[in-house]
C-alpha cells in the first residue's frame, strides 16, 4: 500500500519535472544575467544545489553533533517537554 | 504679600523652624507635633520657592542680619545654586513629614514623637541654613545644628532595630571629626584673610595668593566636607546610619544631608577658593576624581550584594555621589551642571526609594530582599513605585537618571576622558544587577508561606509617587531643571577664576 | 494627525487593564480587540509627525507615520492580533501583559522618529519578551532567557552608547539615514545587528526562540528581529557592507536547520535565513530592493507565524516538537497539515503564495551583484528543503506511518482559525500582490507573474524535491535523531567558562606551589566578601586621618 | 640649629594643637570603649579651641575692652567670640555623644566596641542565612 503511493508519488513528479523540463525549451529568458539562458539552467541548480547541501550537511553533523544533555540544566533541549496549558 | 515679609525671606527661611522646633516637643496634644512640623515644613517651602522665582533671573538677594553690613555683619546671601537646594530640601522636608506620619508611627514610640519631630524639623533648620548663608563660620554652626539633630533622629530608630544606636554613635564620631576639620579649616583660612565673609574671603584669597596656610586650609575643608557628604572611603558611617534610620528619616536624608555638603563643597571649591592656585585643581584632579570613580564602582558593586534594601539603597547612594564628585572634579561649566542636576535628579529618585522601604518595613514587616519575594503582586504601587526608581538609577531614557547620565557623559567627552565615560557606563551596568536583583524577587517568584502584605496607605503612596512621578515628569520634560541647573553652574563659573574653555 | 492617540499607549494601556479583569475566557477575547483598536489609530492617518517633546537642546518625535513606518506597523498589529488569536487559550496573566507590553514597544519604535525614543521602546521589546521565555517556568528556560536578555541588553546598550555618541557628535538624535563614518554610527549598526541575528551575532535567536512557551515563539517569531530590519531599512539603506552579510545569512543557517532535530529551532534558522534577504535588501538599497525587503518583511511574518503555529499545534497536543519523535500525523491532524503545507509553499516561494511576489523583487533587485545572487538562489533551494520539505515531512508524515504514530486530537478551534487567517492571507497576498505592492515605500512596477519567472522558479523547486524523492528513495535522505549541534555559541556556553576555570585553577596552583605560605592570604583574598557589614569607628577615623595626610602632601608639593 | 629651636618655640603654641589633636585622635582611633572615644574626641575638639584662642592673641594686647586710650593694643576678639560657639557645640555633642553611650549599654549591655562589633556581626551573619 505505502510502496505504491510512494511510487506513483515519485512517477507524478518526474513527469512533473519531464514537463517543466520540456517548456524550458519553448520560454524565452531575458534576464539580465545571460548565462540562465542555458538550457534546464534552473532545473540543473535546484537539482544539484539540494542534493549538495543534504550532503554538506550531512558531512557537517558528523562534526558538531552533541548528545542532548551536552549543556546541561543550562539548555531546554534535554528537558522533558514542560506542560503547555 | 506685606513688603516686610517679602524683605525678610532669607531670615524667615530659618527661623521659621528655628522656633517652631522647640514647641514640637511642647504640644501635647495627639499629632499636634506632626502638624506643627508639617505646617513649618510647608512654610519654609513656600518660602524657598518664592526664593527660587526671585533669582531665577539670575539676581542675587543679599540679606543683612540685624542691619549689620557684611563683612562685619553676617550676609545672607541667595543666588540661583542655593534657591535650587534650599527648594530641594524644603520640598523633601514637606513630602518626607508628609509620608512620615504613618511611618514614623510604626517605627517610632509614640512618647518620643514631640522630641523626634523636634529633631527633624531642626535639621532641616540646620540645611536650610548651611544653603542659605554667606558667612563661613555660620555655616560651620548650621552645619552642627543639623548634624546633631541627624543623631537624633537616627537614634530613633532604635525601637526596630538597636543597630541604630551604634549606627548613629559612628555618626557622630565621624560627623564631629569631619565639622572639626571644617572649623581647622576655616581658622586657617582667617588667619590669612581676617574675615569670615565667603564673598569677602573670596576676594581677599585672590589678593593673597599662595601659601601653606592657605594650601592646609583647603586640605582640611576638602576632607572635613568629603566626610560630611561621603566621599569614598570617607563613606563608612552612611550605611548603617541609613539602613537602622526611621524610613522617613533615611528617604530625607538621602536626599538632603549629602546633598546640602556637596553643595558646600561646590560653594568653597568655585566661590571661595576659586581654583585661583594651580593646587587646588590638582589635588581635585588626584584625589577626588579617582576617589569619585573607585566610590561610584565600589559602592554599587557592593550594593549588590546586599539582600537588605535600605543597605542597597545606601551603597547604591555612595556610587551616585561618586558621579556627582565626577562631575565637580571635571572643573568644566557642563561637568558642573551634571552634577547640580544629578544632585536634584538623585535626591527625588532616592526619596522615593526609600519611602518603597518604608513602605515595605511598616507592611511587610521586613526589608530583606529574601523575605520580600513575590511582594510585587501584594503591593502593586509601592512595588510599581521602586520599578520607577530603579530604572532612574539605571538610567533609563524617560527618567531623570537618563538626564544625568547623559548630561555627564557628554561633559566627560567633552573633556575627552574616555576611561570615565567607561566608569560611568560600567556603574550603571552594575546598578542594573542590583535594581533587577529585587525586581526579580519581587515579580518572579512566589511569596513566602503564609505571609499577608497589604499595600501602604495613602499617607505614604502619595509622597513616594509625587517623587517617582517627579523624576519621570523631569526625566521627559527636564527643561525647567537642566536650565536651573545651568544657570547655577554659570553662577559658579563666573565666580571662580578659572579659565573656562 | 494631531490629535492621534499613539498606538503604542493602547497596548499599554490594555496591559495595565487585562490582568484585572478576572474571567479568563473573557480576557482572552477582549485582548483580540486592543491590536485591532491599535491599528485604527492610525490606519487611515495622513503621514506626518506629532508627539514632540522637548529633550536637551533638540527635540523627541515620538510619533513619525510614513510609508515606511506605517507598512512595519500595521504588519506588526497583524502579528499582535494572530498571535492574541492563537494564545486565547492561555491563561497566565503574565504571558499575555508581556505580550501586549512587547508587541507595543515593537509598533512605538517602528514609529520613533529619534533615536532616544527608538531606544526606550527598543529596550521595551527586549525586556517584554524575556517573559515569554521565563513563563515556560523551567531551569532551561531560565538559563536560556538570562542568555537572551543579555544579547537584548547589550544591543540596547550599544544603542545607547551610540546615541550618546552621535548626539556628541552631530547634536541631533533624529533617526534618518546615517553613515558609517564614525564610532557612534557603528555602535548603532552593530546594535541593529545583533537584533537582527547577523552572522556570530544570532546565537540568542536559535537558542532562546525554541526555550519559550509554544505561544511565546509565535509572538517572538514576528517582532525583534523585524524591528531589527526596519531600523536597519531606515538608517543604513545601501550600506554595501549589508548585501554580504546578508548573503552570508542566508546560506549558512541553511546548513545547520537541514540536520536539526527540534523543529522550532529549524524554523529559528529559518528565520535567520530569511532575514538574510531582507538584510541583503537593504544593503542594495535601492528602491526595488527596499520595496523587496519591506514587502519580504511583511509576508514572512504571517507565513513564519503560520509555521510556528503549526509546529506549536503539534507540540500542544503531542507534547513534542523534535523531528525525532514526531511523524505520521496527517490522519490525526489533517486541517493542521494542510495549513503547514500552505505556510510551507509561502516561505518556499511557489507561485501563487506570498513568498513568490515578495522574494522576487529582492532576487531581481540582486542581479547585478552576480555572486550574491546565486547565494540567494542557493539560499532558495535550502529555504524549500528545511521549511518546505522537513517541516511538514516530518510532523506528518517522516519515518512514522499514521498507523504507528500516537492518536491525538486535532488542534484547538482558536489555533485553527489564527492558522487559517493567517495562510489565508498567504494566498491571497500571492495571488493579488497589487494591494501589498499599492503600500510600498516606493512605487512599484514590477510584475512578479511573467511566464519566465513562474516557470524558472518551479523547474528550480520542482527538481529540488525531484532531488528530495530520489534520495529518501535510495535512503539518502539524513534521518533525525536526538542530538543537538554545536553552534557558535559553543565558545561562550562551553569553551570561555572551561577556560577561564581551568586558568584561574592553574592560577591557583602555581600560586600555591609558589608560596606555601601565601596560601593562606590567597584563599582569604579569594573569599573576600565586600567589607558590608559594620566597620568599627577606629577604621573609619584611621581613613579620614590617612586621607588628610595624603592631600596635605599634595598640597605642600 | 638656633633656626629650627626658634622655628619650634616661636610657634609653641601650634606645636600644642598638633600634639592634642595627635592625641585626640588617636584615643578615638585606638581604644574601643566608646566613652574614651568621646573623651579622644573632646581632646581633639579641644586643640581647635586652642587653636583658634591663640590665633586672636597679639603679643602685649589686652582684652578687647575700650579704655579710651588710642594706642591701646587689643587681642582679636572675634575668635574668641567665634569659639564660643564652637564650646557650646562642643558640649551638645559631648551630651548626645554620653547619651547615645548610656542608651548603647542599655541595649546591649556593653560598651566596648569591639564586644559591639561581635554582637552585630552575629546579627549580620543570622540574616545572611536565613
Amino acid at each position: 500500500m505505502t510502496n505504491y503511493i510512494t511510487r506513483s508519488v515519485l512517477i507524478v513528479l518526474g513527469l512533473i519535472c519531464i514537463g517543466l523540463a520540456a517548456v524550458d525549451l519553448y520560454v524565452a529568458r531575458h534576464s539580465s544575467l545571460g548565462f540562465d539562458s542555458i538550457p534546464f539552467f534552473y532545473c540543473v541548480l535546484g537539482f544539484i544545489a539540494y542534493a549538495a547541501l543534504i550532503f554538506m550537511a550531512k558531512a557537517l553533523r558528523r562534526v558538531i553533533s552533541r548528545p542532548e544533555n551536552y549543556y546541561g540544566l543550562q539548555a531546554i533541549d534535554s528537558e522533558s517537554e514542560a506542560k503547555h496549558d | 504679600m506685606p513688603q516686610f515679609i517679602a524683605q525678610h525671606l532669607p531670615i524667615l527661611q530659618v527661623i521659621v523652624p528655628l522656633i517652631a522646633a522647640p514647641f514640637c516637643a511642647l504640644i501635647s496634644v495627639r499629632n499636634g507635633a506632626w502638624w506643627l512640623a508639617f505646617v513649618t515644613s510647608l512654610v519654609t517651602f513656600a518660602i524657598s520657592v518664592l526664593l527660587f522665582a526671585a533669582t531665577f533671573d539670575g539676581e542675587i538677594i543679599s540679606y543683612h542680619l540685624g542691619g549689620w553690613a557684611p563683612p562685619i555683619g553676617i550676609e545672607y546671601r541667595v543666588d540661583m545654586l542655593n534657591a535650587f537646594v534650599l527648594t530641594i530640601v524644603s520640598g523633601t522636608g514637606v513630602l518626607t513629614l508628609l509620608y512620615a506620619r504613618a511611618s514614623v508611627a510604626h517605627e517610632v514610640d509614640a512618647k518620643q514623637h514631640g522630641l523626634f519631630y523636634t529633631a527633624f524639623v531642626l535639621c532641616l533648620t540646620g540645611l536650610l541654613g548651611v544653603t542659605i548663608t554667606g558667612d563661613a563660620f555660620n555655616v560651620f554652626v548650621f552645619l552642627e545644628i543639623s548634624s546633631l539633630a541627624t543623631y537624633a533622629i537616627v537614634a530613633s530608630g532604635a525601637k526596630t532595630d538597636r543597630r541604630a544606636l551604634t549606627a548613629a554613635y559612628n555618626y557622630l564620631i565621624m560627623g564631629t571629626i569631619g565639622a572639626t576639620f571644617f572649623v581647622i579649616g576655616l581658622g586657617l583660612l582667617y588667619m590669612i584673610t581676617g574675615t569670615l565673609n565667603m564673598a569677602d574671603l573670596a576676594q581677599r584669597l585672590l589678593e593673597h595668593g599662595d601659601s601653606r596656610t592657605l594650601r592646609m586650609g583647603y586640605a582640611f575643608i576638602l576632607v572635613g566636607l568629603g566626610l560630611k557628604l561621603a566621599m569614598f572611603p570617607l563613606h563608612q558611617w552612611l550605611p548603617n546610619a541609613y539602613t537602622y534610620a526611621p524610613s522617613a528619616v533615611s528617604a530625607f536624608l538621602s536626599a538632603t544631608a549629602t546633598k546640602v555638603a556637596i553643595y558646600v563643597l561646590l560653594r568653597f571649591l568655585f566661590s571661595v577658593f576659586g581654583f585661583s592656585i594651580p593646587f587646588e585643581a590638582d589635588i581635585l584632579f588626584l584625589v577626588v576624581l579617582p576617589l569619585a570613580l573607585a566610590g561610584s564602582l565600589i559602592g554599587a558593586y557592593i550594593a549588590t550584594y546586599q539582600d537588605n534594601l535600605k543597605r542597597l539603597l545606601a551603597y547604591s547612594s555612595i556610587s551616585q555621589i561618586g558621579a556627582m564628585l565626577i562631575g565637580v572634579s571635571m572643573l568644566s561649566a557642563s561637568g558642573l551642571m551634571a552634577a547640580i542636576i544629578h544632585l536634584f535628579n538623585h535626591a527625588v529618585t532616592k526619596a522615593s526609594l526609600y519611602m518603597v522601604a518604608g513602605a515595605y518595613a511598616k507592611e511587610a514587616g521586613t526589608v530583606s530582599i529574601r523575605e520580600l519575594r513575590g511582594v510585587g503582586r501584594d503591593m502593586p504601587f509601592t512595588t510599581a513605585a521602586f520599578v520607577v526608581g530603579g530604572m532612574s538609577l539605571i538610567g533609563i531614557p524617560l527618567t531623570v537618571g537618563f538626564i544625568s547620565k547623559w548630561y555627564l557623559v557628554e561633559a566627560a567627552l567633552m573633556r575627552g576622558w574616555w576611561p570615565v565615560v567607561i566608569v560611568i557606563v560600567v556603574s550603571s551596568l552594575i546598578a542594573l544587577i542590583y535594581v533587577g536583583k529585587f525586581i526579580e524577587a519581587a515579580y518572579m517568584h512566589p511569596a513566602p508561606q503564609g505571609i499577608i502584605r497589604r499595600e501602604a496607605p495613602l499617607t505614604m503612596l502619595i509622597p513616594m509617587w509625587i517623587f517617582a512621578g517627579l523624576s519621570l515628569f523631569f526625566g521627559i520634560n527636564s527643561s525647567l531643571t537642566s536650565e536651573a541647573a545651568a544657570r547655577a553652574a554659570q553662577g559658579l563659573v563666573a565666580a571662580s577664576s578659572l579659565i573656562w574653555q | 494627525m494631531t490629535n492621534l492617540v499613539m498606538p503604542s499607549l493602547v497596548y499599554f494601556a490594555a496591559a495595565c487593564l487585562a490582568p484585572l479583569i478576572p474571567h479568563a475566557r473573557l480576557r482572552a477575547v477582549l485582548l483580540l480587540g486592543v491590536p485591532v483598536l491599535a491599528a485604527a489609530t492610525f490606519f487611515s492617518a495622513t503621514y506626518g509627525t506629532s508627539h514632540i517633546l522637548p529633550l536637551f537642546d533638540t527635540h523627541l518625535k515620538i510619533f513619525r507615520l510614513d510609508a515606511l513606518s506605517y507598512v512595519f506597523a500595521l504588519v506588526f498589529s497583524l502579528a499582535a492580533f494572530l498571535s492574541l488569536l492563537y494564545a486565547a487559550h492561555i491563561r497566565d496573566r503574565l504571558e499575555q501583559v508581556s505580550t501586549l507590553i512587547y508587541a507595543g514597544s515593537a509598533i512605538g519604535a517602528v514609529f520613533a522618529g529619534d533615536l532616544v525614543t527608538l531606544f526606550v521602546f527598543w529596550e521595551g521589546t527586549a525586556i517584554a519578551s524575556v517573559f515569554l521565555i521565563w513563563s515556560r517556568r523551567t531551569e532551561g528556560s531560565y538559563a536560556t532567557g538570562l542568555r537572551y536578555i543579555t544579547a537584548q541588553i547589550a544591543s540596547g546598550l550599544l544603542l545607547l552608547i551610540g546615541i550618546v555618541l552621535f548626539y556628541h557628535d552631530t547634536g541631533s538624535v533624529a533617526f534618518e539615514r546615517m553613515t558609517l563614518d564614525s564610532t557612534a554610527t557603528w555602535c548603532i549598526f552593530i546594535a541593529f545587528g545583533i537584533k537582527c541575528a547577523f552572522p556570530l551575532l544570532h546565537n540568542w535567536l536559535q537558542d532562546s526562540y525554541p526555550a519559550a512557551t509554544l505561544t511565546g515563539t509565535v509572538t517572538l517569531s514576528a517582532f525583534t528581529t523585524k524591528l531589527a530590519v526596519y531600523a536597519l531599512a531606515r538608517g543604513f539603506a545601501g550600506t554595501e557592507y549589508l548585501i554580504y552579510i546578508g548573503a552570508v545569512m542566508t546560506l549558512f543557517p541553511v546548513f545547520f536547520a537541514a540536520i536539526e532535530n527540534n523543529l522550532r529551532r529549524v524554523l529559528s534558522y529559518s528565520l535567520n535565513n530569511q532575514l538574510g534577504f531582507m538584510v541583503v535588501g537593504v544593503g542594495i538599497g535601492t528602491p526595488l530592493a527596499l520595496d523587496g525587503t519591506v514587502a519580504h518583511a511583511f509576508a514572512h511574518v504571517i507565513y513564519k507565524s503560520l509555521l510556528f503555529m503549526s509546529v506549536g499545534a503539534v507540540l500542544y497536543r503531542t507534547g513534542t516538537d523534535k523531528a525525532s519523535e514526531l511523524g505520521g500525523l496527517w490522519k490525526s491532524m489533517p486541517l493542521t497539515m494542510v495549513l503547514c503545507i500552505v505556510g510551507a509553499m509561502s516561505i518556499s516561494a511557489f507561485p501563487l503564495f506570498s513568498g513568490f511576489i515578495a522574494k522576487s523583487l529582492i532576487v531581481s533587485a540582486s542581479e547585478p551583484y552576480l555572486w550574491v545572487w546565486f547565494a540567494l538562489m542557493i539560499a532558495s533551494v535550502g529555504v524549500l528543503e528545511h521549511a518546505g520539505i522537513k517541516i511538514p515531512f516530518s510532523m506528518f508524515f517522516g519515518h512514522r506511518s499514521a498507523a504507528d504514530a500516537p492518536k491525538v486530537e486535532e488542534a484547538p478551534l482558536h489555533m485553527i482559525i489564527a492558522m487559517s487567517f493567517a495562510a489565508g492571507l498567504c494566498i491571497a497576498i500571492g495571488v493579488w500582490p497589487e494591494n501589498l505592492y499599492a503600500i510600498l515605500p516606493y512605487p512599484v512596477d514590477y510584475v512578479p507573474y511573467t511566464t519566465a519567472h513562474v516557470v524558472t522558479q518551479l523547474q528550480l523547486l520542482f527538481f529540488a524535491i525531484l532531488a528530495f524523492a530520489l534520495l529518501m528513495r535510495f535512503g539518502l535522505y539524513p534521518l533525525e535523531y536526538r542530538s543537538i549541534n554545536l553552534e557558535f555559541d559553543w565558545l561562550y556556553r562551553r569553551f570561555l567558562p572551561r577556560l577561564v576555570s581551568r586558568l584561574a585553577m592553574r592560577v591557583t596552583h602555581a600560586w600555591r606551589s609558589l608560596a606555601g605560605r601565601t596560601t593562606a592570604i590567597a584563599t582569604r583574598i579569594l573569599s573576600y566578601s565586600p567589607p558590608a557589614n559594620s566597620a568599627s569607628t577606629g577604621t573609619m577615623v584611621l581613613w579620614i586621618a590617612i586621607l588628610l595626610g595624603i592631600v596635605l602632601c599634595l598640597a605642600y608639593l | 640649629m638656633d633656626d629650627l629651636i626658634t622655628q619650634i618655640t616661636a610657634h609653641y603654641n601650634y606645636w600644642m594643637v598638633i600634639i592634642l589633636m595627635m592625641i585626640g585622635l588617636y584615643i578615638t582611633i585606638s581604644r574601643g570603649n566608646l566613652i574614651k572615644k568621646i573623651v579622644g574626641l573632646n581632646i581633639f575638639q579641644t586643640s581647635v579651641f586652642m587653636f583658634y584662642i591663640s590665633m586672636g592673641k597679639v603679643t602685649g594686647g589686652t582684652a578687647p575692652i575700650l579704655t579710651g586710650n588710642p594706642d591701646e593694643v587689643y587681642s582679636n576678639p572675634l575668635p574668641h567670640v567665634l569659639i564660643l560657639t564652637a564650646i557650646v557645640v562642643g558640649i551638645a555633642t559631648t551630651s548626645l555623644a554620653l547619651a547615645l553611650a548610656v542608651r548603647i549599654r542599655e541595649a546591649y549591655g556593653t560598651i566596648e566596641e569591639d564586644e559591639l562589633l561581635t554582637i552585630e556581626r552575629d546579627a549580620e551573619a543570622a540574616e545572611d542565612k536565613i
